[in-house]
């Protein structure tokens, strides 16, 4: 037995590389100024760190657009669409850092654990969207959640927080359990861990809808369902969101969910391609359940994380149609929402962040009132989003839903986009609820002066009256708020960045 | 003994772990009961690899047990967090995030 | 030019934002006025011969096929006008009084604008979608945040709510509709996807997917008239919008829903247009007949309005699905003159709600009393809104219930009745604010220089029209034309090559009589 | 002998697993997972995995199941009560728990695939000894490999993030 | 210049009088505004006298132009011109029309001169002129529609021309909504023509029907029908006819010139314009007769009853028009417009005399409380007992000879015609009662308080204002009628206008003596020749047996009159006692109102009130609500769901799986 190095390509991998070294940098160097007290300059450099970290690693995958190739003997590969997907992901993380600020859950974790966990969850990801076979697939997906159980926690003087992980961590290992016992399933049915051999071994052994086969690609759709919340595998989304320390809650919302769409897109695309014909309609069928579900789940919410987290839910089930579609168009559809999405959401996470430092309501849907009066600059971008989250014209919204209906269309599976039609209908429902409560309602009750109810428990986090007036939450805001225009307006540019990635698993 | 026997054992563990999660209140219990189901999973990949007659399973067992370990951990500390805050251990105590 | 046209209100609304409060309001002004210069122009420059005309067309999103493509014809020039029309004095009015959060106000009116005049010279079918939703964004703050609360009913903003999923209902499931035409065609004909609307009408998709989509389309439409059983979110919203604002939108945004039929509907889904003729005749009589009985029963002075303008666009669906050159002549005709006269009578509604203080035509009465100019404006509006014979509502309707003559004569029996009923209620409303006893508490004030400025022009255009409605009917009959032709079948469309219809009967060719000398 | 083996390896792990999911105190939980682990182990052996098998036994039941005696110590194991506060759940849990296990069964009982119905095939003496899953671990699952050692990193973070005391905290 | 020209001429000065008026209501002086509207009507009567002669210079068959100015509507193969056709019948009715207009409108010149709303009142009074000018030059259908429809406004906006007057406004709104009727009547028909003969223009239609349609054809017959629903909307024939008492309403010159002289008879106009076609349709000319008929004859007897003098005068109006009616249907057409003419004569007489009566009454218009009018007003007197002879058909005056022109030819043209002479005679009779009912009431015996006062001062009275319909207190602000308005005896300007038409009433009729002279038939029979029935003419002894009897009846009624209300003024209690029903029934308009209000309006309302009431919640909202609650309730089922037990989460993950998995058990089986 001879020893074969396996080829290392360090151009490829250094994206891995770099967001493995930040990862330690930011655990290390704070380190330094331990002892002579001050955690506040730990925090600004672990911050100043995982930016640059971040920055890094998207300017080492923009350097490999457009150039796909096989990586470590076909553990990984560094496609298009793994790009796009990381990208997402680093760009979601980099809001969330800035989001992070004074956050007081950076705060008690101490920054650079923070921080290193969340550049830990954004390198489980790119493994995930590079991800080529079952081990890398699995291990990925840990990495990408076991970080956020923690961060999930990490405000730890509130009892929330603590729930939201415990629960996090029960649920989500329960679905790694069954995603781990699906590919076992599919490893003993074709003989292999790879993506491609796996295609290749369920095809020729004459396995198609074989029980085995199907019963394990039941499982690892349930897996990846449960990470992209689909119902019904999504309870855990509205606990989690609205107990995580807000940046975190943001971050999930979209970085996760593009990485598993993107491992669920490859996977089921590339690897069970083959068996298509089975799970199309089980998919289906499950993505209109999460958009009747999670649209009709937001309608009574008074808490804006809340309510998001539901109609993330319901965005899960339309994004998912690009899935079931199996198609190029629909991988492009997919992808292209999920960029608008991360403009989208975040948009309204980051003004969500700032009421709830800034009043006393947490984030109970009355922060927002008057926000038209007090707070135009915070108003717009929440306005915005949540009219392109409801899909109307002249934001990347509709335009996002114009490309899954487009898909969907021509997949013949145009009962999916009526689905899609109805649940956009019932969104609007609870969307204007919260731009009637910026616009149309009287400013009410100065924020600070009434009692903490929802949102915040006794042990509340510190008001910081001028939040709405910080740059790092304003800016965020804006920034994102303005893609989603622009892309509403201008879509192309985001359409070929989706074409790319569609291109590169057909 | 044919590798069957071996599948369906690992099936009756996993069920077994399912059984579990959903009946018992404690989070360590609980715990257990997740590394009850990913262990399943480990011979459900150990028996196939046999079946097939190469070692990647085998190594996926391996990995499994890393990533099974570090729930633990994390699971561990978690359940320390709470009782530090003088919690109640038992996750139907832990139901404020609801509706 | 048309492009000036579409995106002048905007610039100027946006542009407002960086002017003092108390400018905003006569900058928006100014700002209507300049659409309408440009529209007024575009008119004159019209050419009724020429077909598609001013049209723009550049490829917008050629990864989904959508292309930004306008254009002018006889269907939609003059509800370009209108809009322009109603919009300046709607925008007017509102200047004249003291508007709270004028910037907002100002740049919403203006936005709304812009997004209907796209939805009229969209040549896109998916530009026509994308604008047609658009328009509701900013009626929904206008209505929401400027509108009266109901102390007995829901506040603007439910109501508005209400209006806006209800209408959404149907456009969204149009979006659906609109893709699916387009893949259908681009997979049967095996070209490449596209949404022009000239290009998807030259081969019609197979009949079985137009029955379905029709719906879809047919849905979006009916609400925003909106027609009977489909006016649920009428009431509500009507009684919380604020008086300019409904003015302009009772005006014109359900005049884009029966655009829509002609525009999109007829040459798009020919086979199922002929198919479901008869059932949105019959849900266009409800709705004339419903709409009548309701405005005759009303004592809130919008809802006389809006339940009349329920009935009108019965007339028009009932022209349109006569799927006869003369009918739809007759409803894009009616389009304009009800547009004109149902904003100054929201603006008289205003004027006389200042005076009043109530909106209820229990409490009104005698406000003839010192305001004769008042009065006599009124009163042309109302016989205009009657249909009274001599205006130009009479020759729509006239031409509408002609073309239901020829093509469904029963049909035309029942229609006709709503114009009994449309004297009775119109006459009621004159004689119920204006004549009559008034209440001592009601001071009878004549109308203002200003907003005589703003109403008086209207009504000028309404008796022109009355002396003239050939202006409009010879414009539109040959885009009309076109329209209708394409439910005829290929054979009508090559006659219509050849000659354009001809009168539809002509003596030669009658058995002669027996006696007859 | 095998089958012998097996038979009291799989019993072993059964009554484990049971004695986890049966038993009040945790304690007596951790105590029935190790017997569970142990007799995993064995049947890792009968499936040629010694590596696996000996990870099993020193990893599990050595390190993990020691943390588990600590936390366990350290947060006393309360005896959970049986009242149920889910309606239903009771009912419904071993009934999905059945379901779960016949489901699985069949799938791989009805499957056309020939060779679970063997032993496997004949496997050269080298098969899973720690030099061979090395060779795998260095070449082909490298990656997997690395990031497995990050997660561990990573968790270890966590955990300290999540247990450490911090001032103003009294245990 | 053409007779087109004049007769846009015509149509044109009393629109430019009527918005001059109205434009300048600030501006212009009172007197100056009726001056100008006066003036505007009597420069159209003259050009009209040029339309007159410049047909009478052509020859008797070339008499007929039609000349149009833009196209109005013209798409999609309908060609509406802006047109209008000038033969002798229209050149006759302008000349009837500008004619009696000048004179009213002198008279209210006069009479409505303290009313604030003058301005108003002959704006509208101008354009009401242009109206029925319109509807009678009209060149085709459309138009016809047009002016049809304006001159039912203008009635209506003079009718409520007091519109604080409850009573007013209801009756306007009374008036217009059975003018629509009409109107709706006239739209279907000229669809139905434009249907089968593809145009709308006189011309075009008179000249194809007799080619296209069999005589008594289903279609013209269904034309003819519906043209008669407008004719009679218009001309107050039954069962349309319960508009007209109302509309008394309005000021007295409106009465007397819409509701009298013009007007109301544009339904006789219509049915001659369109005799070709009702010649084809001789099922639906003969339903017209016999509503004239009945018309006449009910009307009558209603008019015995009542004691409200302008109603009582209206009634009449109906009955003369159900003569006029009867004989156009009958084919006497020109017999029919003689009788127009006259009758414009007499009753607009009647009317203005009326006026100045009620004026003289501070708006009292109940004939139980007049009496001895003779000693207070001369003039007025004279003027009425005149007016009355007229329409009593006494010998030599013109209604005489006019109306058994009528009654001879319905004889001549024999069979079942002949009753309808008969039913003439009977209803020659009522007239000549009810007629002289009024001048015995109002004339003779001792004068009453007002006509005392009058006598005493030379003052008129000055009652309180209230309204005599209801009692209620007048508002003055808009003036009202009554005390503000003026008797002949103090005005010259109605002088001049009563007198004027006092001749015309007494002497009109010496134009068109059977076997003297034959000016006006002559002039307008060939207008008709295209109908064979316009062939059957009387023989002179004929027509000189017919006036004999009428003569006869016309005396009887007047003595039995005077029997009646003067030598034994007992009597008619008596009668009302013994016949009480019958009396109830006249009294009470045959029930006419209470039916319409039975079957049409109640229904109506309810339906209203249901839809408002019921189904708009029930249903409509019902629809919205439904909705709204079913998408609710799932959202309260999704979080109910949602507890908060992370194992319940568990158990719905594992459910969901065990889901899954069968299904793709299932598959692969």
């Amino acid at each position: 037995m001879t020893f074969h190095a396996p080829v290392m390509d360090y151009g490829a991998l250094s994206p891995l590389i770099a967001l493995t070294a930040g990862v330690c940098f930011v655990l290390l160097l704070p380190l330094l100024g331990r002892g002579r007290g001050s955690s506040r300059i730990a925090i600004q450099t672990s911050t100043a760190l995982t930016l640059l970290t971040l920055a890094t690693t998207a300017g080492l995958l923009i350097w490999h657009w457009n150039d796909p190739v096989e990586l470590v003997s076909g553990a990984l590969r560094l496609d298009d669409l793994a790009i796009s997907i990381s990208l997402i992901a680093i760009a979601a993380a980099a809001f969330t850092v800035l989001l992070s600020i004074r956050e007081p859950a950076a705060e008690q974790a101490g920054g650079g654990e923070y921080h290193a966990l969340l550049l830990g969850s954004v390198l489980g990801m790119t493994l995930l969207a590079q991800a080529q076979n079952l081990v890398t697939f699995f291990v990925a997906i840990e990495t990408l959640s076991i970080p956020l159980y923690i961060l999930c926690a990490t405000n730890l003087r509130r009892e929330q927080s603590l729930e939201s992980g415990l629960k996090y961590l029960i649920v989500g290992s329960l679905g790694s359990a069954t995603l781990l016992y699906g590919m076992a399933f599919l490893y003993g049915g074709s003989g292999s861990t790879d993506f491609v051999g796996i295609a290749a071994g369920i095809g020729h052994a004459g396995l198609l809808s074989d029980p085995l086969v199907l019963v394990g690609i039941g499982m690892v759709a349930v897996g990846l369902a449960f990470k992209t919340s689909i119902a019904p595998f999504h309870q855990w989304t509205p606990d989690v969101y609205e107990g995580a320390p807000t940046p975190i809650t943001s971050f999930m919302a979209v970085a996760t969910k593009a990485a598993a769409f993107a491992v669920f897109v490859r996977f089921f695309d590339v690897a069970l391609a083959p068996e298509a014909g089975d799970w199309q309609p089980a998919l289906a069928v499950l993505a209109a359940a999460t958009i009747v579900i999670g649209n009709v789940g937001a309608l009574g919410q008074d808490s804006l994380k809340r309510l998001l987290g539901y109609s993330g839910v319901a965005q899960a089930g339309y994004i998912l149609g690009g899935l079931v579609v199996a198609s190029e168009a629909g991988v492009n559809a997919l992808v292209f929402y999920l960029a608008g999405y991360l403009f989208m959401n975040l948009a309204a996470f980051s003004v969500v962040v700032a009421r709830e430092r800034e009043t006393s309501f947490g984030d109970d849907i009355r922060a927002v009132r008057g926000l038209g009066r007090e707070r135009p600059l915070l108003a717009w971008p929440l306005t915005i989003s949540m009219l392109a989250l409801a899909g109307m014209p002249a934001t990347v919204g509709f335009i996002g839903k114009l490309y899954l209906i487009e898909a969907l269309v021509e997949g013949d599976y145009t009962w999916l986009a009526v689905f899609i039609a109805v649940g956009s209908m019932i969104s609007l429902a609870y969307y204007l609820r919260v731009v009637a409560a910026m616009w149309m309602r009287p400013g009410g009750e100065s924020a600070s002066a009434t009692p903490a109810i929802a949102g915040a428990s006794p042990e509340a986090d510190p008001i910081d009256p001028e939040a709405g007036r910080r740059w790092y939450l304003v800016a965020p805001a804006l920034l994102a708020a303005a893609g989603v225009i622009f892309f509403g307006i201008i879509p192309q540019p985001l359409v070929e960045f989706a074409q790319h990635a569609g291109a590169a698993l057909f | 003994m044919s590798i069957e026997w071996y599948v369906v054992l690992s099936a009756l563990l996993f069920a077994t772990g399912a059984i579990g999660i959903l009946l018992r209140r404690s989070p360590i219990v609980i715990l257990l009961c997740l590394e009850l189901m990913l262990n399943a999973g480990n011979l459900a990949l150990v028996a196939f690899s046999r079946m097939v007659g190469n070692q990647q399973g085998q190594v996926f067992a391996l990995v499994v047990m890393v990533v099974a370990a570090c729930e633990v951990v994390v699971g561990l500390g978690l359940i320390v967090a709470i009782f530090r805050r003088k919690l109640p251990l038992d996750v139907d105590e832990l139901r404020e995030l609801r509706g | 030019m048309i492009n000036s046209l579409l995106w002048t209100p905007l610039a100027f609304g946006l542009l407002g934002l960086f002017l003092p409060k108390r400018y905003s309001g006569w900058w928006a002004t100014l700002g209507a006025a300049v659409t309408l210069g440009i529209a007024i122009a575009l008119l004159a420059g019209f050419d009724s011969g020429a077909g598609l005309q001013d049209t723009v067309d550049v490829s917008w999103i050629p990864g989904l096929g959508v292309d930004y493509s306008l254009g002018l014809d006889g269907l939609n020039v003059f509800l370009v006008v209108l809009t322009a029309l109603l919009w300046l004095g709607g925008t007017a009015f509102a200047a004249f009084r003291e508007q709270e959060r004028p910037h907002l106000f100002f740049l919403m009116m203006l936005l709304a604008e812009t997004a209907t005049l796209g939805a009229f010279v969209a040549q896109d079918l998916l530009l026509f979608v994308l604008f047609f939703d658009l328009m509701l964004i900013p009626f929904y703050f206008l209505f929401g945040a400027w509108g009266t609360d109901r102390e007995d009913g829901p506040t603007a903003a439910a109501a508005t709510l209400k209006m806006l999923v209800y209408t959404l209902v149907g456009s969204l499931l149009m979006l659906v509709g609109a893709i699916a035409t387009a893949i259908i065609a681009s997979q049967d004909g095996g070209h490449h996807l596209t949404f022009s609307i000239a290009e998807l009408a030259k081969h019609p998709i197979a009949a079985g997917s137009q029955r379905w989509i029709f719906w879809f389309f047919a849905a979006a439409f009916l609400v925003k008239m909106p027609a009977f059983l489909l006016h649920g979110w009428m009431p509500d919203a009507y009684r919380a919008a604020p008086l300019p604002v409904l003015a302009i939108f009772s005006g014109v945004l359900a005049k884009v829903g029966a655009y829509g039929f002609l525009r999109v509907v007829l040459p798009l889904f020919p086979s199922a247009t002929v198919q479901f003729q008869e059932v949105v005749l019959v849900i266009a009589l409800a709705s004339i007949l419903y709409g009548s009985v309701m405005a005759f029963t009303q004592t809130n002075v919008r809802l006389v309005g809006g339940y009349s303008s329920v009935a009108q666009l019965g007339f028009i669906t009932a022209g349109i699905f006569a799927l006869r050159a003369d009918g739809a002549d007759g409803a894009v005709l009616q389009m304009v003159n009800h547009g004109l006269v149902v904003a100054p009578l929201f603006i008289i509604v205003a004027l006389l709600a200042e005076r009043s203080g109530s909106e209820d035509l229990r409490e009104m009465g005698g406000m003839a009393m010192r305001a004769p100019v008042l009065a006599a404006l009124f009163l042309i509006v109302t016989l205009a809104t009657l249909a009274m014979p001599g205006s130009a509502n009479f020759i729509g309707e006239f031409y509408i219930l002609n073309g239901l003559f020829q093509a469904k004569i029963v049909y035309a029996f029942i229609a006709i009745s709503g114009v009994a009923m449309s004297a009775y209620y119109a006459l009621r409303l004159y004689q119920r604010t204006m004549h009559n006893r008034r209440p001592d508490t009601i001071p009878s004030r004549e109308i203002g220089l200003r907003d005589g400025l703003v109403l008086a022009p209207l009504v000028l255009c309404i008796v022109g029209l009355a002396l003239y409605p050939q202006l409009i009917l010879h414009r539109t009959d040959p885009a009309v034309q076109r329209s209708v032709a394409a439910t005829k079948g290929p054979p009508a469309q090559a006659q219509l090559a050849a000659t354009g219809l001809k009168p539809t009967y002509n003596v030669a060719n009658r058995p002669v009589g027996g006696e007859g000398r | 002998m095998e089958a012998v083996l097996f038979f009291v390896a799989a019993i072993g792990a059964l009554g484990g697993a049971i004695g986890v999911i049966a038993m009040r105190n945790p304690f007596y939980g951790v105590l029935a997972l190790i017997v569970h682990l142990f007799s995993l182990a064995v049947l890792f052996l009968l499936l040629t995995a010694a590596f696996v098998a000996a990870a099993q036994v020193v990893v599990y039941a050595g390190a993990v199941m020691v943390l588990y005696v600590f936390v366990v110590a350290y947060v006393g194991g309360g005896v959970e009560s049986a009242w149920e506060p889910i309606p239903g759940q009771r009912f419904l849990a071993p009934l999905l728990g059945i379901a779960l296990f016949v489901e699985l069964a069949i799938a791989v009982l009805a499957s056309s695939l020939l060779a679970l119905g063997h032993d496997g095939p004949h496997v050269n003496p080298g098969f899973g000894d720690p030099a061979a899953i090395g060779y795998l671990l260095l070449e082909k699952f490298l990656i997997p490999f690395e990031a497995s050692s990050m997660l561990l990193m990573l968790a270890a973070v966590g955990a300290i993030v999540l247990a450490s005391r911090r001032e103003g905290e009294s245990a | 210049m053409t007779a087109t020209t004049w007769a846009w001429l015509v149509l044109l000065l009393p629109l430019l009088g009527s918005v001059a008026v109205a434009l300048g209501f600030r501006a212009i002086p009172a007197r100056v505004a009726g001056a100008l509207g006066t003036a505007s009507v009597g420069l159209a009567f003259l050009c009209a006298l040029g339309v007159l002669f410049n047909l009478l210079g052509e020859g008797a068959d070339a008499r007929h132009h039609a000349s149009s100015l833009w196209t109005y509507a013209g798409a999609a193969g309908l060609d509406i011109k802006l047109g209008i056709y000038v033969d002798q019948l229209s050149a006759f009715m302008i000349l009837v029309v500008t004619g009696v207009s000048t004179l009213i409108h002198l008279y209210s010149f006069g009479y409505m001169k303290s009313d604030e709303g003058y301005h108003r009142f002959f704006s509208y009074l101008n354009f009401f002129v242009f109206s029925m000018l319109l509807l009678v030059l009209a060149g085709n259908f459309v138009l016809l529609i047009v002016g049809w429809a304006f001159v039912g406004f203008a009635s209506y906006a003079l009718i409520s021309f007091w519109y604080r007057r409850a009573t007013a406004t209801k009756a306007g709104m009374k008036a217009f909504v059975i003018n629509v009727v009409g109107d709706i009547g006239l739209v279907l028909a000229a669809l139905l023509i434009f249907r089968e003969l593809g145009s709308f223009d006189y011309g075009t239609v008179f000249a194809h029907a007799p080619g296209v349609f069999a005589r008594g054809e289903w279609s013209v017959t269904a034309i003819c029908l519906l043209l008669l629903v407008g004719a009679f909307a218009k001309s107050a024939q039954i069962p349309f006819h319960t508009w007209l008492p109302d509309a008394m309403e309005g000021p007295t010159p409106v009465s007397s010139l819409i509701h009298a002289a013009t007007m109301v008879t544009a339904g006789v106009y219509l049915i001659a314009r369109t005799h070709v076609l009702f010649y084809l349709a001789p099922t639906a000319a003969d339903i017209a007769g016999f509503v004239g008929l009945a018309t006449l004859l009910i009307a009558g007897t209603i008019a015995i009853a009542q004691t409200d003098l302008k109603r009582a005068i209206a009634y009449s109006t109906m009955s003369q028009i159900g003569y006029m009616i009867m004989g156009v249907a009958i084919g006497a057409y020109a017999q029919g417009l003689f009788h127009l003419m006259t009758h414009a004569f007499f009753k607009a007489l009647l009317f203005m005399t009326a006026g100045s009566i009620i004026s003289a009454m501070a708006n009292i218009q109940d004939i139980d409380r007049m009496s001895g009018f003779w000693r207070a007003m001369r003039f007025t007197s004279l003027m009425l007992v005149i007016g009355g002879l007229a329409l009593a058909a006494f010998p030599l005056t013109s209604g005489f000879f006019s109306k058994d022109s009528i009654l001879a030819y319905a004889e001549a043209r024999g069979g079942m015609y002949t009753w309808m002479a008969v039913g003439g005679y009977v209803g020659a009779f009522l007239t000549a009662i009810y007629t002289f009912r009024l001048v015995f009431r109002v004339l003779p015996g001792r004068p009453c308080e007002e006509a005392q006062h009058l006598i005493d001062t030379g003052e008129l009275y000055h009652g309180p204002p209230v309204n005599p319909a209801t009692g209620e207190e007048e508002d003055t602000e808009v003036g009202f009628p009554g005390a503000h308005h003026h008797i002949a005896e103090q005005s010259w300007p109605m002088a001049v206008a009563m007198g004027v038409l006092a001749v015309g009433a007494l002497f009109a009729g010496l134009i068109q003596i059977p076997g003297v002279d034959n000016v006006l038939f002559g002039f307008l029979d060939p207008a008709f020749a295209d109908s064979p029935l316009s062939a059957i003419q009387p023989t002179a002894g004929a027509e000189w047996r017919g006036l004999a009897i009428g003569a006869v009846i016309s005396v009887l009624g007047i003595g039995l009159a005077w029997f009646l209300w003067v030598a034994r003024p007992e009597l008619p209690r008596l009668f009302r006692e013994r016949l009480r029903p019958v009396y109830l029934l006249c009294l009470n308009k045959w029930y006419f109102d209470e039916a319409i209000d039975f079957l049409i309006v109640r229904p109506a309302l309810a339906i209203g009130r249901f839809a408002n009431n019921t189904f708009e919640r029930l249903v409509v909202d019902g629809i919205v609500t439904g909705t709204k609650d079913a998408v609710g309730g799932a959202g309260g089922v999704v979080r109910f769901v949602q507890s908060g037990f992370v194992r319940s989460y568990a158990l719905l993950l594992i459910a969901g799986f065990a889901g899954l998995a069968l299904y793709f058990l299932l598959r692969a089986m």
